[in-house]
C-alpha cells in the first residue's frame, strides 16, 4: 500500500519520473519521503528477531550480513561499532541474523512476530553443549 | 540550370570532383548541388555522380537530369552504355589515349556527338604521381565549358587543396593546367 | 549577422553544428547513410577541434544508453544513426524521453530491412514516431544545420526537456552538397547557450534515481506529463525558431507551405521530396494550374492546428507517405485525415507511398500526381483508389 | 586521488555511513543487498551506480521509493555497462573541460544479474570493457532468471532445474556448464578480475577496495545465494554461500592485469560438493539413482578447475 500523500497528481511530480535521495545535502542525513527507508515492509514478517543484550559480543556479523540494513549500529566511546538496535521498520524476518550469530547461546533468535520482546527473553535458552 | 554527370569507377575520384566544382562554383556565388548514386558496389564497380549549378536556389532533389556535360574518367567506361537521358546539345568530355578516330572505330555511338578528349590518367600519373583523374578533368571542362578562366579556377582549386601537402597541390595545379591545354 | 558560405553535404552541416554545440558526450555508432557524421566528429576529435568526450560504442543500443547514461549525468549529448540502428536504438529512444533527457539525433532516414536497403525512406522516422522524441523534418543541407542548432535549445529548455531528432533523408539529403550559410562558431554557440544541467547524477549533494519502476499507481500520471511537456513545447520550437530567424535570417515554421491560399489540389509532403514538389507547382501553375505543396516541418508534436490553416478550401489533398504502410494508410495521411475530419472539411482524400528505398521521384511523377487528383477535384468525389503508387513497375498497384 | 578507506574488522567496518537503505523489496534473506552493502559501504568516494533490469533494479527502485543514497540509473536490461560508461564518459569530459559539479572522488559501478551479464547484456559488457572506462562492473550472480519466476539462464550450472530447464522423466535439467565469465573478462584485458562470495565479508570488502583504486575496467563475479529460486530457508544464505566457498564450487581467486592468477582462500578441510548440492530444492532429482552420474560430473568439474587455478597460480601467468 502506497502512502496517500505520496500520490499527487501528474504536474506535481519530479519530470523524469526521478527520486531523490535526501533533502538537502547528504551530510545532512535527513532522507527524503521519497527514499524507501521512510517505507516500512514491517508486514512482510511473520517472525521476528530478537536480540538478547546479556550474550552479544558486539562482532557486527549480524550488521553485515543484514540484507535489509535492519540492524542498527551503535557506536562506542572507543568510536568502534557495537550492536544497537533492530530496526523492526524494515526488518522482513528472514532469520539470516540468527544464523550468522556466533555466539553460545546465541543472541539473536526468531520468535513470532507477535510475541512481546520482554517474553522472547523469558523464554530465552541454555547455553548448548557441545556435541 | 547547368546539368553534369560523371560516370567513374569507385575509387577514382569522382565524388571528390563534384564536391570540388560545388566549391569553385559556390565561391563564385552560384547555388550548387553535387550528389552521387551510392550501392553496395566497392571499389572498382561503374558509377555516377552529377553536378547541377544554377543562379537561384537548388530545391530538385530527384536524380532526373538531361546533363549539358557528360563526363567520363575511366577510359574503359566509353564502351559501357553512357548515351542515356541525353540531350542534342550534351558534350563528353572523355578520358583516353585514343585519338577521335580510332575513339569512334571503337565506339561507333559517339558518331554525330560532341566530344572532347583528354588523357586524364597519362596526365595525372605524370603530374600528381598517382591515376587521379578527376582534377584534370575539372581543368578540361573549363576549356570546353569556359565557365572560368583557368587561372582562376586553378587559384581557386589550389585554395580548396589546402590541407594536402604542397607536392600534392602543385602537382594538382600542373595536371588541371595540362588537361586545360591538351584536351581537344 | 554575418555568415560563411561553404559546400557541405547533410552529414557534414550535421557534424558542424555538432562540433559548434561543444557538445560534452558524443556516443555512436556508424550506419550508412549517418557514417560520415561519425567519421567527421572522429576527425574532430583527432584535429583538437572538441573539446568534449567520443565513445565509440559497439553498437547503436549501447550508443543511445551510453547517450542516456552521460545526459542524466548532466551535460550535452548528441549522436546520430539511420535505419536498423535506428531500429535498434528503439527501445532506448523511449528511456531517454520517458527521464525526460535532452539529447539531440540526427536521424539520417533509411529504409528498413528486409529487403536490405541503404537509401533514403521514412520507415526509420516512422518507426520512432510514438518514442516520445520531438522529430523535426531537414530538407537539405542549410536545414539540417540550422535545426541542428535549434534541436539543442528545444531540448535543454526546461520546460521542454525532451530528445529531439532531426531528421533528413538519407543520401538525397545526407550525401548532397549544396551551398549553405553558417553561423561563427561563437555565435552558434551563443544561441545554443551554456547547457544548464537539471539533476545531475554527478553532483554528489544531491544524489538522484533515474529509471524507477512506475506500476500502475504512478505510470499513468508520469506519461501524462511526459505527453504535457510534449504538448507544450510548441511555444518554445515556435519562439526558439524566431530567435534563430531573427539571427541568421532563415525562417522556419510547423508547416511550410507554398502556393496553397487558392489551391484546389494540395500536395502534403515530408521531407526532400518538398523542393521537387515545389517546381512541380511552378510547373503547372505556369500552365493555369492552382497546385499548392505543404511540407511538414515538424512530425512530433504534430501541428494539427496549423495544419488546419491550410486545408479547408481545397478540393483534393493528396499525402504522400515514403513508407509502406502495410495493412492500413501512411502515417502522415492518418495525421492529415485527423485534421480534415476534426475540422469538418470535407476535400477529398488521396495517400500515395512513394520513394520507398530511395525510388526517385520526379517532376513528372509530381505532375502526374498533381493530375489524378486533379481529376478528383473535377468529379467532385475520390474517383481514384485511396492508395497508389508512382513509379513502381509491374502491374497498377492500389488499395482500398 | 582517492584515499582507501580503513576496514580492519567489522566492529570499524559498522561505523560506515550506510548507502544502500532498508525498505526495498528484495525477497526475505536475498544475498543481492547483502552484497550490494558490501560493496558500496566499502568506500567514502562519491558513486554512480547503474542497474540492469533484474531483481536488485526492481525492487530497490520501486515508485515512489530509491533505497539508493547515491545516484542511481536503470535504463535495460541489457546496458547496465553502457549506461554507466555514459556517466563515466561525462564525468571525465566535464572534469577535463573544468565544469565538474564537484571535486570529490567519484567512482563508477554497474550491478547487474547474471542474466543481464552472462547473456542479454553481455554484448554492452564487452564493449564498455574493451574501451577502458573506469567503472567496476559487478555481476551479482544468481545462476538463473530469478527476477521473473526462475528460467534458465548460461551461468545456470548442469543439473540445476529452473523454469527452463525442469527436470522430468527424462531429464536431470541444466544440460550445460555455467559459462565462464572470469576468463572472458579477464581476457578483455580487464584491470582487476575477482570473485567473491557475500559470506566472506572480508574478501568481499577487499575485492571491493581494490576494485575502487583500480582506473580501467573491473569485473566482479560475486555468487548470489537466491533463497526463492535456489529453493531453501531464507537464513540459510549465508550458510550455502560459505559452502558454496568451503567445498570449491565458487573459487575465492582473482585476475589481475588480465593473466595473473592469485586463489584468495584455500579451504583446509575437502567439503564435498554433493553437500552443497544437498542443501537446495533446484538439485533434488540429482539423487535419484538414475542421476548420480551428473554429481559425479559435477565433482570432476569442481576438481579439475581448482586444479587449473592453482596450476595457474604457482606458474604465475
Amino acid at each position: 500500500m502506497t502512502e496517500e500523500h505520496l500520490l499527487k497528481g501528474w504536474e506535481e511530480f519530479e519530470p523524469g519520473a526521478t527520486l531523490f535521495s535526501f533533502e538537502g545535502k547528504p551530510d545532512q542525513e535527513v532522507h527524503h519521503e521519497n527514499n524507501s527507508v521512510q517505507h516500512s515492509v514491517a508486514d512482510w514478517r511473520v517472525d521476528k528477531p530478537v536480540h538478547n543484550k546479556e550474550f552479544c559480543i558486539d562482532c557486527q556479523f549480524c550488521w553485515v550480513y543484514c540484507p535489509d540494513t535492519s540492524i542498527i549500529p551503535d557506536v562506542d566511546d572507543k568510536g568502534k561499532g557495537i550492536f544497537g538496535h533492530i530496526d523492526y521498520k524494515h526488518c522482513k524476518g528472514c532469520g539470516i541474523c540468527v544464523d550468522v550469530c556466533p555466539t553460545n547461546p546465541k543472541s539473536l533468535l526468531m520468535f513470532a512476530d507477535h510475541l512481546p520482546v520482554e517474553e522472547a527473553l523469558r523464554q530465552w535458552p541454555e547455553k548448548e553443549e557441545k556435541k | 540550370m547547368l546539368e553534369l554527370r560523371w560516370h567513374s569507377r569507385a575509387g577514382q575520384g569522382a565524388v571528390t570532383g563534384v564536391k570540388a566544382l560545388c566549391d569553385v562554383m559556390a565561391h563564385e556565388g552560384k547555388h550548387v548541388q553535387g550528389f552521387s548514386v551510392y550501392g553496395a558496389e566497392k571499389r572498382g564497380a561503374p558509377m555516377n555522380a552529377f553536378n547541377r549549378v544554377d543562379e537561384n536556389p537548388i530545391i530538385d532533389h530527384s536524380k532526373a537530369m538531361k546533363p549539358d556535360y557528360v563526363l567520363v574518367i575511366d577510359p574503359s567506361l566509353v564502351y559501357t552504355d553512357i548515351h542515356y537521358d541525353i540531350k542534342e546539345t550534351t558534350k563528353y568530355i572523355i578520358t583516353t589515349h585514343l585519338s577521335k578516330e580510332e575513339l569512334l572505330e571503337a565506339v561507333p555511338a559517339f558518331a554525330g556527338k560532341e566530344i572532347y578528349l583528354v588523357d586524364c590518367i597519362k596526365i595525372s600519373q605524370e603530374e600528381i604521381g598517382r591515376a587521379m583523374p578527376n582534377t584534370p578533368m575539372l581543368g578540361a571542362l573549363m576549356k570546353v565549358s569556359g565557365l572560368f578562366e583557368i587561372d582562376d579556377f586553378a587559384g581557386s582549386m589550389e585554395k580548396l587543396l589546402y590541407k594536402f601537402p604542397q607536392k600534392i597541390i602543385d602537382g594538382n595545379v600542373k595536371a588541371i593546367k595540362r588537361a586545360y591545354a591538351e584536351v581537344k | 549577422m554575418e555568415q560563411n558560405r561553404i559546400v557541405w553535404d547533410g552529414n557534414m552541416a550535421a557534424s558542424q553544428a555538432m562540433r559548434q554545440a561543444k557538445i560534452d558526450v558524443v556516443a555512436a555508432y556508424p550506419i550508412t547513410p549517418s557514417t560520415p557524421i561519425v567519421q567527421n566528429y572522429s576527425q574532430f576529435v583527432a584535429d583538437g577541434d572538441v573539446d568534449g568526450e567520443f565513445v565509440m560504442v559497439e553498437s547503436e543500443h549501447s550508443a543511445m544508453s551510453a547517450c542516456v547514461g552521460a545526459a542524466s549525468a548532466g551535460g550535452r549529448v548528441a549522436t546520430a544513426t539511420s535505419s536498423q540502428g535506428y531500429a535498434l536504438m528503439i527501445e532506448v529512444l523511449y528511456q531517454a524521453s520517458g527521464m525526460r533527457l535532452p539529447i539531440v539525433l540526427n536521424a539520417v532516414n533509411r529504409a528498413l530491412a528486409a529487403p536490405l536497403n541503404i537509401h533514403g525512406d521514412h520507415s526509420d522516422m516512422y518507426l520512432g514516431r510514438d518514442a516520445g522524441w520531438i522529430n523535426m523534418v531537414a530538407n537539405n543541407p542549410q536545414e539540417v544545420y540550422d535545426l541542428n542548432l535549434c534541436a539543442f535549445k528545444i531540448a535543454e529548455d526546461y520546460s521542454v526537456r525532451l530528445p529531439v531528432a532531426v531528421n533528413q533523408d538519407g543520401f538525397l539529403v545526407s550525401h548532397t552538397t549544396e551551398a549553405l550559410n553558417y553561423l561563427p562558431d561563437d555565435e552558434a554557440y551563443k544561441f545554443i547557450g551554456d547547457y544548464k544541467p537539471h539533476n545531475p547524477m554527478l553532483d554528489p549533494e544531491k544524489p538522484v534515481t533515474y529509471g524507477a519502476q512506475t506500476e500502475g499507481e504512478w505510470h499513468y500520471e508520469h506519461k501524462m506529463r511526459h505527453e504535457h511537456a510534449m504538448y507544450n513545447s510548441f511555444g518554445v520550437i515556435e519562439k526558439v525558431l524566431a530567435e534563430y530567424k531573427e539571427l541568421s535570417g532563415r525562417e522556419y515554421k510547423f508547416v511550410e507551405t507554398y502556393q496553397v491560399d487558392d489551391a484546389e489540389e494540395i500536395i502534403i509532403c515530408m521531407g526532400s521530396v518538398a523542393g521537387t514538389t515545389q517546381l512541380a507547382v511552378d510547373k503547372l501553375r505556369a500552365e493555369g494550374k492552382k497546385v499548392g505543396l505543404v511540407s511538414v516541418r515538424l512530425w512530433r508534436p504534430f501541428p494539427k492546428e496549423e495544419l488546419a490553416k491550410y486545408l479547408g478550401k481545397t478540393k483534393t489533398i493528396t499525402v504522400l507517405d515514403r513508407s509502406a504502410p502495410l495493412g492500413s494508410t501512411g502515417a502522415l495521411y492518418n495525421e492529415v485525415a485527423a485534421v480534415m475530419v476534426d475540422n469538418g472539411y470535407n476535400a477529398v482524400l488521396l495517400n500515395y507511398v512513394y520513394g520507398l528505398g530511395g525510388r526517385d521521384m520526379t517532376i513528372d511523377h509530381l505532375t502526374e500526381i498533381f493530375n489524378s487528383a486533379k481529376e478528383c477535384s473535377d468529379a467532385g468525389k475520390r474517383v481514384k483508389p485511396l492508395i497508389q503508387t508512382i513509379n513502381l513497375r509491374g502491374k497498377e498497384l492500389s488499395f482500398y | 586521488m582517492s584515499e582507501m578507506k580503513q576496514i580492519k574488522n567489522l566492529k570499524q567496518f559498522s561505523t560506515s555511513k550506510e548507502r544502500f537503505q532498508g525498505g526495498h523489496r528484495l525477497c526475505p534473506g536475498c544475498s543481492h543487498s547483502i552484497i550490494v552493502r558490501e560493496f558500496v559501504n566499502a568506500t567514502d568516494d562519491e558513486l554512480c551506480v547503474s542497474t540492469a533490469t533484474g531483481c536488485l533494479e526492481v525492487c530497490s527502485t520501486i515508485y515512489p521509493y530509491t533505497s539508493w543514497d547515491v545516484s542511481w540509473i536503470h535504463i535495460g536490461f541489457e546496458n547496465a555497462a553502457a549506461a554507466i560508461s555514459g556517466v563515466e564518459a561525462m564525468h571525465k569530459s566535464l572534469k577535463n573541460n573544468k565544469k565538474s559539479f564537484s571535486d570529490k572522488p567519484m567512482k563508477f559501478i554497474a550491478f547487474a544479474g547474471d542474466g543481464g551479464t552472462y547473456d542479454i547484456g553481455f554484448q554492452s559488457l564487452s564493449g564498455a570493457a574493451e574501451r577502458g572506462h573506469d567503472f567496476i562492473y559487478v555481476c551479482l550472480d544468481n545462476e538463473g532468471y530469478m527476477n521473473t519466476g526462475g528460467q534458465r539462464s548460461s551461468s545456470t550450472p548442469i543439473g540445476g532445474a529452473t523454469t527452463t530447464s525442469p527436470a522430468g522423466k527424462v531429464s536431470y535439467g541444466e544440460k550445460k556448464l555455467k559459462k565462464d565469465m572470469m576468463q572472458i573478462m579477464a581476457a578483455h584485458g580487464c584491470e582487476y578480475v575477482a570473485q567473491s562470495a557475500p559470506s566472506n565479508w572480508k574478501d568481499m570488502v577487499k575485492k571491493a577496495q581494490k576494485s575502487f583504486a583500480a582506473s580501467g575496467p573491473v569485473y566482479i563475479n560475486a555468487v548470489s545465494p537466491c533463497p526463492t529460486e535456489w529453493k531453501f530457508d531464507p537464513s540459510m544464505s549465508m550458510e550455502i554461500s560459505k559452502v558454496m566457498v568451503e567445498s570449491r564450487v565458487v573459487p575465492l581467486y582473482e585476475i589481475e592485469n588480465g593473466s595473473k592468477v592469485t586463489v584468495n582462500y584455500k579451504p583446509k578441510n575437502h567439503v564435498p560438493v554433493e553437500e552443497y548440492l544437498g542443501m537446495q530444492g533446484r538439485f533434488k532429482h540429482l539423487f535419484k539413482p538414475s542421476n548420480k552420474h551428473v554429481i559425479e560430473e559435477w565433482q570432476k568439474n569442481v576438481d579439475a578447475k581448482w586444479e587449473y587455478l592453482l596450476r595457474r597460480e604457482e606458474a604465475g601467468i
